[in-house]
């Protein structure tokens, strides 16, 4: 097994599924010659030629709605959104089409399509290219929602994803892409969709993440768990929509106490959702209010302050620690 | 009004200098005959509305040798986007005059497709333009598996101030693929006129922006329709060269049957039309050159009504819908929420 | 006072708005000459001319667009989205523009714009007509975000809202137009942004609402006020963003119970938060799991199932009765 | 390579065949002066960026004639709606230097804009095409209240593929309000060449979907600019008719500091555009007509450089950020969440 970085196991995903699968084509802007502004695309033109690996116009909309196009018919088309925030100018191509066609043909056309876009905050990017905007995926019935948090993941969660008949959002944490190396095995492989990942287990407390928290937040916990004597399960989310409530639930259910962590801003994110199903399930196991490290709820700030501004390891140990002493 | 457009039947039904037609009599009865499918549905349509069996309702009324002309071009396995008005283009395509009804009555089992359907007719697009790129799409997966099947892509002259228009169009420019972008220029996007919607005098000259072919036909003129779709369509199954073409046409109707479009427009504006209706110039057509004769016409008529009929006693038979069928066609494999939703419904239910 | 519809109450407040303040104007699709669909801005154009209530090409996002850049040079546009889910396609213009022009110029440039949509459902429209899409603002900082559900708070809450200095999305329930009419006072009066209003006080759980349910919410509490002997706080939240949380905190800390019913799908939706700041801030006091009546998590269905699928009386007095006995 | 453009100048700095200029050596000398700020910015800010003190930087060069040409045409309270790489417009309008500075660095100061500036300078649009509705916007509110403003809009080539494009433009165009819709061609954007961007050959042709006027002019002939723009601007000026100029020049530079364009566009390409560097082509012009010399061209330089230092001096003088500024300027009035986060945040601090 070979040590993979994120973007290395998403672009073995895609090289390893457009070989075997001649229905799985790739769209985007700038994804082929220049493989993709985080080459993640890299050599896949050269692999696959230019019908299979298309740079488009700058067109988000004609991207998203070409796409949908394409999945109709048969292919299985990934597209690439440039950065996630850009995705809201061909937003109505997901939300009102993508996510419907299958239950407005009731099942006659399909859509199976994967929607690429690096995603989340970190990078000391201009505006516009930090954003984490799950949530209004999340809020749409007809998508799935996955967002890797390690290099297994990603390859195994993508493989997943490309063969799902229905859209899926594949969000790709940009920190992640280049943060760390891990064994990724170098055959294919499926990662299910909806299953959430305990990374590591514990009594006393639930951590709940997705995306880039998962660089800093095992280390956090450990020296939480080492000053305070608790122990600390910690889980990625890993898909957002659909939700595992079986595995968030079952923890919180033993430690009685979570706290869920995201980079969105905190008003109406699914950090929310996640809190409002476990009080709806296990009102009378929870020892403690739930609570939420997230983005504060302003627009992504400038480069200086992004790294304040989000969920970080010292706002997360110290509501560790206002969490155990409840 | 227009200058430099394609016409071959005048509206006396005479041919126009110049022109020739090369269908048979049974081929223009043909045509005729969907016409008065596509007539007859309106008007029961209408009045089942009326009567409150269907929800609001978008008549084509004035717009059937537009619809009916070129979806009757189309071929087994091309792809037909229609928009909200195209019922009738769909009904040509092959979509059951019952589930269109169920379609418009909100029922369940809307736009339910045969399975031994020719012609792919995807449902119609309700967001104004958003059928665009999925016809781009469409098309450029058929191109790819080097097929001949083309799309026929229809919107109004309102969808063509969306961003969609717009992107769709360049990007099938750009990667030339097999799109026919049909638009039925209907001169009103509900109470907005043409003027208001762009500061050109037509639609098709929209084409130069993008490199695109284009034609401007008599949307009344079904032959007009028939023939410049078929001559474009066996070009385009060869050359996959996309092509804009406007049909100049009049919605005679309201917007829907919840508008009052003399808030917005003249009457005499809509008789000016009326004379143009083109049932009217189709049988005129069929009586000259033809030996069409009113009796044969009533027959047909008659034959029709029978026909819409009895799809609306079909349609109106299914037994009403059942909410538990939401919970279904959301995914593929019904998610553990949507099972715990449909069967807390079902408890109380 | 005479006493109008809501339809007519929004009329009023527009018609009074434009009289006073020649910096207002209305665009849209099709509100002038015909008066809107829901002839809400009917007799505006007559009286206030082409200039100052303009018909739009079918463009939302150059509306949405066109209205940043009209309010940024100081005059306040109203613009219409002709039904809610229709602004999917000017979506980046209200999320990555209107919402973020403040805090990108440092306030040198300021969106004091009203964008005003008719929505919800119930009235039996085709597709996409009926969608509720409020959580996608109240995620998005920098909007604000009001429903109103009576005539009087129409009125008075879209005074307020041209008359803030940001974004803010005004939201019209449909079925509500014409479904009651009440008292509506002639002047010009503003009702606060930001403000619950308490409807009905109760001492054994809290109904948090907005919009459409406000024309059947009352019968359907004091109809299980009487059959349990319990008596039952009824919250009108009026404004999503920012909500007004020490309303709902004051309620739910007195009652320990609540239950938040809304038309959009319920995961992620705006119900998820009011929950979690309850739950944040009211731990203690609860002395029943949270409960939620909302749209189920599927697209909006076909007009005949439409009112089974929403949140209605029978729906909600199942939960009252089953939150009561807990 | 391109026919039909406006061109006052050759690359040679040699007055184009039948045109005349009017402009004196100090007007010359201005515009040739403001590239040469352009120019010196563009240097540092890459340096600066290398040296890790700035952000992501998209660089202009290569574009300076395009941006001071038109830029320096606009008057008191004109708009200028600049995208990601117009900051030397943005400078030419009245942006400081070291507000500039802070932008890129990503300084919660950022686009600070001083209060007695005479241009309205937006922030640049990071959102490819999001301005060009805010433009029209604004022309819209000037047109009403019967104002002599005018909106001057740039983009590049890629953003003509953007529904917002299109809306805008032909919004603009039904209403007639006064935008200069500029377009940089600039041949690429990013990796994308601009025969993927459009089937047309050029970008001024597309103003013929819309019914606007428009103008295709050497980009890199700073006389050229200033006097197409100049003369479209005091015609809008009284009849408020928007037009779309297509300024062709090239990006010399890579798309930003993080792309490597070696990837998709030939060393030749690039080369080939270099000859024909605004800036050359200016100096010439200036030697060759107005006596200018390399001894008062170094003084200038030095000049310029000096004052491109001390503005990065004072940017990077700053105190850092702090994250309570982010809690301001979400609204007029911070709400009572917003209070609450930045105390808490002023309590971890
Ligand atoms: C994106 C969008 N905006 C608004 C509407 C509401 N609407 C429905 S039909 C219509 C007018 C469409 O005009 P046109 O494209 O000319 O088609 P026609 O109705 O005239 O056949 C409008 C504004 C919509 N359905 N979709
Ligand atoms: C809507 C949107 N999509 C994608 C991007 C990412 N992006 C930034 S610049 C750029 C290319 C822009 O090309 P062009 O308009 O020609 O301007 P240029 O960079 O060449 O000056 C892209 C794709 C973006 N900023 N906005
Ligand atoms: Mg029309
Ligand atoms: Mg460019």
């Amino acid at each position: 097994m070979a040590e993979l970085t994120m973007a290395q196991a998403i672009n073995q995903a895609l090289m390893q599924t457009m070989a075997q699968d001649d229905t799985v084509i790739l769209l985007g802007e700038d994804i082929g010659r220049n493989g993709g502004v985080f080459r993640v695309t890299k050599d896949l033109f050269e692999q696959f030629g230019e019908d299979r690996v298309v740079d488009t116009p700058l067109s988000e909309s004609a991207i998203l709605g070409s796409a949908v196009g394409l999945a109709m018919n048969g292919l299985h088309p990934v597209a690439e959104i440039q950065f996630l925030g850009f995705i809201c100018s061909g937003f109505h191509q997901i939300i009102t089409q993508a996510a419907r066609l299958r239950s407005r043909s009731l099942g006659h056309f399909t859509v199976p399509l994967v929607i690429r876009a690096p995603y989340g905050g970190g990078i000391g990017a201009p505006e516009l290219h930090s954003d984490s905007l799950e949530t209004f995926f999340v809020h749409s019935p007809g998508l799935k929602v996955v967002v890797p948090s390690r290099p297994f993941d990603a390859k195994g969660l993508l493989f997943s994803a490309i063969a799902d008949p229905d859209p899926v959002i594949f969000l790709e944490p940009m920190p992640l892409y280049r943060a760390f190396r891990e064994e990724v095995p170098s055959e294919v492989y499926f990662e299910p969709l909806g299953k959430a990942r305990v990374v590591h287990e514990g009594m006393n407390l639930t951590v709940i993440y997705w995306g880039s928290p998962g660089a800093w937040i095992i280390p956090t916990v450990l020296s939480v768990e080492k000053a305070t004597g608790s122990t600390i399960e910690v889980i990625d989310v890993r898909t957002l929509s659909p939700l595992d409530e079986e595995t968030i639930i079952a923890s919180v259910t033993k430690t009685g106490r979570v706290l869920v962590v995201h980079e969105a801003v905190r008003t109406a994110g699914v950090g929310a959702e996640i809190i409002s199903r476990i009080m709806a399930e296990a009102f009378y196991r929870m020892e403690a209010p739930p609570m939420r490290v997230c983005g504060y709820d302003t627009p992504y700030p400038v480069a200086q302050l992004e790294r304040e501004w989000l969920p970080n390891s010292a706002r997360v140990e110290r509501t560790l620690r206002m969490l155990l002493e409840y | 009004m227009a200058k430099d457009w394609i016409q071959y039947v005048n509206k006396e039904g005479e041919l126009t200098e110049g022109k020739e037609i090369a269908l048979e009599r049974t081929e223009c009865l043909a045509l005729y005959e969907l016409m008065v499918t596509c007539r007859v549905f309106e008007h029961k349509a209408t009045v089942l509305q009326r009567q409150g069996f269907l929800g609001t309702y978008a008549s084509g009324l004035g717009q059937e040798a537009a619809q009916v002309g070129s979806a009757s071009v189309l071929q087994k396995n091309d792809w037909l986007f229609p928009y909200g008005r195209d019922l009738g283009a769909a009904i040509v395509a092959g979509i059951p005059i019952d589930s269109v009804f169920l379609w418009l009555m909100g029922h369940q089992e809307r736009w339910l497709t045969p399975s031994d359907i020719h012609v792919h007719v995807v449902p119609p697009a309700v967001e104004v333009a958003s059928q665009i790129p999925h016809a781009v799409g469409v098309a450029w997966s058929t191109k790819l598996r080097r097929e001949p099947q083309i799309s026929l892509c229809y919107f109004g002259d309102g969808a063509t101030s969306k961003g969609d228009f717009h992107e769709a169009v360049n990007m099938a420019a750009v990667f030339q693929v097999p799109v026919v972008f049909f638009c039925e220029n209907n001169q009103w996007a509900i109470s907005t006129p043409f003027a208001r919607q762009t500061a050109v005098e037509s639609i098709a000259d929209k084409a130069s922006a993008y490199g695109l072919p284009s034609f401007r036909i008599d949307g009344n003129d079904v032959l007009a329709v028939y023939q410049t779709v078929k001559d474009v369509t066996e070009k385009m199954r060869e050359t996959y060269q996309p092509v804009l073409i406007e049909a100049v046409t009049y919605r005679l109707d309201a917007h829907t049957t919840a508008d009052d479009p003399r808030r917005y427009r003249t009457d005499d504006e809509v008789d000016r039309w009326r004379q143009l209706d083109p049932l009217i110039r189709a049988k005129s057509y069929l009586i000259r050159y033809h030996q069409w004769s009113e009796s044969e016409d009533d027959a047909l008529i008659n034959k029709i009504r029978k026909r819409v009929d009895d799809a609306w006693q079909r349609a109106n038979d299914k037994p009403p819908s059942r909410l538990a069928s939401v919970f279904h066609h959301v995914f593929y494999s019904q998610t553990t929420d949507l099972k715990q939703q449909e069967s807390e419904v079902q408890q109380d239910g």
